[in-house]
């Protein structure tokens, strides 16, 4: 039986998914310009995994399977899975990670809005600790043709160290950490210096600063849509900033700048499009603030002197595991409670 | 070996004065657990668990010599508070003591009560007024739906009645997923 | 002085006790039902575990080995834990019956809790001194009761998820230890660097 | 002229459907065939009823008494005769019946003797008795007496006395057909409550899509020459029309849940109760009739005078239902009342009687789980943590949905209103109240139990005790006379037993069973006689109860016990 309210605004989960999808486009376009459609395919082939995923575990779990999978949040989630993982990765290591994703991180909970972690960065942490080699080759921008690509996707021996480097945020830590050491050659050279090769841009990695552009454009777009709000991004680059700046500012020799960490790696796609996960990440305006922040910190702390290339993905989930206690100590005083 | 012996003979000893002056220091009278217990227990004296009422039934709980599944008028939310309180699993009502039944009161059919006061002297909780040779009734407010007035009866006159819905009672129900339908 | 610190955020993050070293798991799935039992049972394994560890440094170094019966050294400390805890558990049943009642059994559970047996045994194999014992106890038990009041939280949401019936209970609290336990490899060389 | 207004969190903005409705002044509904007014309308107790089937009534008798500190009177609607006082269903979604009057109109709908009151002279207290007897009640759907609101707080003096013109649920404009063309009266009646309550200044808050409403009642404050009485222009947002709400835009104070306005210094009535005291005052007429709006799925949506107890189908069907109808609802769409069938009369608390049918209000799409969005908190207007109470109150969580502040939500709607995922959210926290609310009830009956339980133990224990005593005191009596016997020489036969009537030899398979039960009976009796079981302490309503059980037993055809 239906009770009042009688009316309601005409809005959808499906509709938030669709946009949050569309958001992620000037990205992929970036990515695919200065990457190659490589990543196309990375993103089919997740896309295809999610949904398989889901739509078995819905019928193992006797829920209707149309409906759940017309809400999109398995192809989110494997959009991101596809964008923060290297391009090359073979085939099944997406199709593990994002079957793991759907599987375990969100089914396995109860499917979509119960799910404590972010299901795409589970994937990420449990693969970069699984498959650790596979999962730090990237290429740098131009440098492989879609052929190679599709090749390295499908194909079946890799030639590791002829086909790429490291992200521009991991070679950087590496080069920082040589030039502190006295018996490298780099040794005595600033991160302004080391940054002139050509895997770099004008503020980050070469061409991933465009991607990065790319996902802020996408983020900001969903900010006047008003899916997302300022509190996670605002609060993130903020405070992954200001870490990044504070030991820049006593140490420039040893630190890259806080402008190159907001632009390499996943911190745009982190900012706007991860953190803000409202399943998974904090809900009221103070803990939201407080979940990104201690997520920007964690990001720099775990790029700066951790063993990962990235620290989002780390990050993301070290704040998920907190949103519940973040949650509960940041309610809002409610009507008539509140102190004037 | 005999250093080892020694050594241990020692600390054992060093510690064993400690404890028996903690022991001795942080007695505990009484035990707080029986009213937590007796706090879920829903009171209504019926004696199905095997015990001559609620606080009885409380405190062989606590001393571990009932099971938390012997409370019917209780049912599975109840078990599950205790369940809770306690630490422990949660398990089905003990179909030996009864089945979880809607909550209902007791009524004196008056035309047939003999005034025999046995009823009385059956309820728990004073909630049967009259006298001997008087007519019995039952203050329903009081009524706790326990059921040991009717076997004492001689002639059958008490029978448990449903409790109604007033506005003041009347609850809204769970919402229905429409999940299923839509499928 | 940096290197205390090193060592107690070495415990409580990079090699944190439960989520790292997988140490002491019965009271990390027993006791994280509810956020104020694993609170009260993060408080009660701190105070066991760094008095413990300060314990049994000195009954090591100032008996166990001049005596040269370091042989008898995980036997000593059992017993050591065992009365620290015994204690606790006194104090706690007259201060806090509510405490008392929530703990549970997991209170006396803390003398064969492994984390509070296996930390005094790393001290010795790690060679601290008796500063660093401390810090390094007091620095895990907060790392264990960290992990132990985030469970609790997830957790406590957790029971109005509707997770597939298999799963239900501690399956589901067993993943999601495992996932803590990946978010947590994050901090990995962090405590590398110089 | 311009006031500061203060704004309230949240709120939604639905088409408010409202222009349709507007067009006609109200009229009049024809007299029903038959009239049902239920006894018990307002918050508070069940009035009694004063009338029996047969009786004839006049116009504003009164059929109702008050019963118990916080309760009004109900009067019959027209003049007629009563064909039943029983049970008939209510206009609430339960389905539940009520005690009702029913009445059958004699057509001529005269007017019995009406109390007056000179409401310019007459001390507050009084007035408040008046209202009370009349039946007042709020008519902005919450029917709490407006007698028990007339009272200022502790200071004996009011700061601002809030008139609701708000009227913020879409469809309904009663409230705005009423200040259109009765601003006046309606002014009257505020400035009489101000008199009662001392209110320092009146705020009448309008919302300012109704600007035929602001003007009339501007010009009726202008005509008036009254000082300290502004009417507002507020911003249309839902749910501005909740006292609450009201309040805090205009006043900028926040009432907290399960506090009183008055000790903030503000009270708030709705202008349809102000109507209604004027009517009251002026001309002793108890409520029995009220504005009532019919939108929705009809011909022609307007507003009618509708006298209370008239079948809702009679008044709708002056506006044309049209065919499809599925539903009435009572109230608007956010917070109203879906009826449980066409035919339930029109109460004191019925604004709107809104007329549903499947496409003008469709049933929502299928519930998909909360992701959490948040949309529910953005449009919460008592700043609440919708999602949260429903992931408690879907769980059966109760004790951590009220650590969310269930209890603070005033069930507007709003936050159903905005559910990306299309969760029922407010019949959550529907549900999850009148479950909290039952546990407490069951909490309170436990502890009653408990108690008695004791005490039955206790007394027991005590009448043991006591028999003991008696027989100690008897034996050693007894031993005396032995002793005194024995020493006079003549040895008595064995004459100590004890004289508690001891059943027959112990044959006991033998014996009939009847025996040992009468002889139990007897022994039974006597202990009674000694120490009556559990009459002592009789309340005066048990007493009651068994008086008239004594009474029903007397009338059958059992004969009377004897010793009584």
């Amino acid at each position: 039986m239906i009770n009042s309210p009688f009316v309601r605004k005409a809005a959808s989960v499906q509709q938030v998914m669709l946009q949050v999808l569309l958001a992620l486009v000037p990205g992929i376009a970036a990515y695919v310009w200065f990457f190659g459609a490589g990543i196309l395919v990375q993103i089919a082939l997740a896309s295809a995994a999610a949904v398989a995923g889901e739509a078995a575990m819905l019928a193992v779990r006797g829920k209707p399977k149309a409906l759940f999978l017309s809400d999109l949040s398995a192809i989110v989630t494997a959009w991101l899975i596809a964008l923060t993982f290297p391009p090359i990765v073979p085939w099944w290591l997406t199709v593990t990670a994002t079957l793991l994703a759907i599987v375990v991180v969100k089914q396995l909970y109860g499917g979509l809005g119960q799910n404590p972690f972010n299901p795409a960065m589970a994937a990420f942490c449990l693969m970069i600790v699984a498959y650790p080699a596979l999962m730090s080759q990237w290429p740098a921008a131009g440098q492989l043709d879609f052929s190679s690509q599709l090749q390295l996707i499908f194909g079946g021996a890799r030639q590791v160290d002829a086909i790429s480097g490291a992200t521009p945020l991991d070679a950087l830590r590496t080069a920082l950490r040589a030039a502190a050491n006295p018996d490298s050659q780099l040794h005595g050279l600033r991160a302004a210096q080391l940054m002139d090769g050509p895997a770099y841009g004008m503020l980050g990695g070469k061409g991933g600063e465009w991607v990065a552009l790319g996902f802020l454009l996408g983020g900001l777009w969903l900010l006047q849509r008003r899916i997302i709000t300022w509190h996670i991004p605002g609060a993130f680059c903020l405070a992954l900033a200001a870490s990044a700046g504070l030991l820049w500012a006593v140490r420039p020799e040893g630190f890259a700048s806080p402008v190159f960490h907001l632009a390499s790696g996943g911190a745009m796609l982190g900012a706007f499009f991860i953190l803000t996960d409202p399943v998974s990440g904090a809900t009221t305006p103070r803990g939201k603030l407080l979940f990104a922040a201690g997520a920007g910190v964690l990001t720099f702390v775990i790029r700066a002197f951790g063993a990962y290339p990235d620290g989002v993905a780390f990050a993301t989930l070290l704040m998920n595991l907190c949103v519940p206690l973040i949650d509960m100590n940041t309610q809002a005083p409610v009507f008539g409670h509140k102190k004037d | 070996m005999l250093t080892a012996l020694l050594v241990m003979t020692a600390v054992a000893l060093v510690l064993g004065a400690l404890l028996g002056y903690a022991s001795l220091k942080f007695k505990v009278e009484g035990d707080p657990l029986v009213e937590k217990i007796d706090a879920i227990l829903p009171q209504t004296q019926c004696g199905q668990c095997g015990f001559p009422g609620c606080r009885p039934y409380a405190t062989a709980i606590a001393s571990g010599e009932a099971d938390i599944n012997q409370c019917p008028p209780g049912g599975e939310e109840g078990i599950r508070k205790l369940a809770d309180l306690l630490g422990r699993e949660f398990k089905s009502l003990s179909e030996e003591h009864g089945v979880e039944k809607p909550k209902s009161v007791a009524v004196i059919d008056e035309n047939t009560c003999i005034g025999c006061t046995l009823c009385i002297q059956a309820c728990p909780v004073d909630a049967i007024v009259g006298a001997a040779k008087q007519l019995h009734t039952v203050v329903a407010g009081e009524c706790t739906g326990c059921e040991l007035c009717i076997a004492p009866c001689p002639v059958d006159c008490i029978a448990m009645e449903p409790i109604v819905d007033t506005l003041d009672t009347w609850k809204w129900r769970y919402p229905v997923i429409q999940i299923k339908q839509a499928a | 002085m940096s290197s205390y610190l090193f060592v107690i955020l070495g415990a409580v993050l990079v090699n944190n006790v439960v989520l790292v070293r997988i140490l002491g798991l019965c009271p990390f799935m027993g006791v994280s039902k509810k956020l104020d039992a694993a609170m009260g049972m993060g408080a009660a394994t701190t105070f066991v575990l760094t008095l413990g560890c300060g314990t049994s440094y000195l009954i090591d170094h100032y008996v166990l080995i001049p005596a040269g019966v370091e042989y008898l050294r995980t036997l000593a400390f059992i017993v050591i834990i065992a009365a620290i805890v015994q204690v606790t558990e006194l104090v706690i049943q007259k201060t806090s019956p509510v405490m008392y009642q929530v703990l549970g059994i997991y209170l006396p559970l803390i003398t064969t809790n492994c984390a509070v047996l296996g930390v005094p045994l790393l001290n010795v194999s790690l060679r601290h001194d008796l500063v660093e014992s401390l810090l390094f106890g007091f620095g895990s038990s907060v790392g264990f009761s960290l992990a132990l009041v985030l469970f609790a939280g997830i957790r406590e949401r957790l029971d109005g998820a509707d997770v597939p019936t298999p799963f239900k209970g501690t399956a589901i609290a067993m993943i999601t230890g495992g996932l803590m336990s990946l978010a947590f490899m994050g901090f990995a060389g962090l405590d590398k660097y110089r | 002229m311009l006031r500061k207004l203060f704004k309230f969190h949240g709120g939604v903005k639905p088409q408010t459907h409202k222009t349709q409705s507007t067009t006609q002044p109200i009229a009049r509904v024809p007299l029903p065939e038959r009239l049902v007014i239920p006894l018990h309308q307002a918050v508070g107790g069940h009035p009694r009823p004063l009338v029996a089937p047969g009786d004839k009534v006049f116009k504003g008798q009164r059929i109702g008494g008050a019963d118990g500190s916080l309760s009004s009177a109900v009067h019959a609607s027209t003049s007629g005769i009563v064909r039943d006082v029983a049970p008939a269903l209510m206009p609430h979604t339960s389905g539940l019946t009520t005690l009702s009057v029913v009445i059958e109109p004699d057509g001529e709908d005269r007017w019995g003797e009406l109390d007056k009151v000179n409401y310019r002279t007459a001390p507050p207290d009084e007035l408040r008795d008046f209202l009370r007897d009349a039946g007042v009640v709020g008519l902005g759907g919450a029917v709490f007496p407006s007698y028990a609101k007339l009272k200022p707080g502790k200071e004996g003096r009011l700061k601002t006395l809030v008139i609701n013109g708000a009227e913020c649920e879409p469809f309904i404009t009663c409230d705005d057909l009423l200040m259109r063309e009765r601003a006046a009266d309606m002014l009257k009646g505020i400035v009489a409550m101000r008199h009662m309550l001392q209110a320092e200044e009146v705020l009448i808050g309008i919302e300012d899509n109704k600007p035929e409403a602001v003007a009339a009642v501007q010009a009726a404050i202008a005509a008036s020459g009254q000082s300290g009485i502004q009417a507002v222009a507020i911003p249309t947002r839902y749910p501005a029309g909740g006292a609450k709400q009201l309040i805090r835009v205009l006043t900028g104070i926040e009432v907290p849940h399960g506090r009183r306005s008055t000790d903030f210094g503000v009270q708030c009535f709705n202008v349809g109760t102000a109507y209604s005291i004027f009517e009251a005052l002026e001309f002793g007429r108890p409520l029995i009739s009220r504005v009532v709006t019919v939108a929705g799925n009809v011909d022609q949506p307007r507003n009618y005078e509708v006298l209370i107890g008239t079948p809702m189908d009679h008044v709708v069907r002056q506006s044309g239902a049209r065919p499809d109808t599925d539903r009435y609802i009572m109230g608007g769409p956010m917070m109203g009342v879906r009826l449980p069938a066409f035919d339930v009369p029109v109460v004191k608390a019925t604004n709107c009687i809104l007329v549903g049918s499947p496409a003008l209000f469709p049933p929502p799409p299928p519930e998909m789980p909360c992701i959490r969005c948040g949309e529910c908190a953005k449009a919460c207007p008592a700043d609440l943590a919708p999602f949260e109470m429903y992931w408690f109150s879907r769980s059966k969580n109760f004790g951590k949905a009220q650590e969310y502040h269930l209890f603070d939500c005033i069930e507007c709607g709003c936050c159903s209103f905005v559910c990306p995922s299309h969760i029922p959210l407010v019949d959550y926290f529907r549900f999850s109240k009148s479950e909290i609310w039952a546990r407490e009830r069951d909490k309170s009956s436990a502890d009653a139990a408990r108690d008695r339980f004791e005490f039955k133990n206790f007394r027991q224990e005590r009448e043991k005790q006591e028999k003991a005593e008696k027989l100690a005191a008897k034996a050693a009596a007894t031993r005396e006379k032995v002793a005194a016997d024995s020493q006079a020489g003549t040895a008595s036969p064995a004459t100590e037993a004890p004289d508690t009537a001891k059943p027959a030899a112990p044959s006991a398979e033998d014996t009939k069973r009847a025996l040992i039960a009468a002889a139990m009976e007897k022994a039974r009796q006597q202990k009674a006689q000694i120490a009556p079981k559990n009459t002592e302490q009789l309340s005066a309503e048990t007493q009651a109860d068994i008086d008239a059980i004594e009474a029903r037993r007397a009338a059958t055809a059992t004969p009377p016990t004897p010793d009584a």
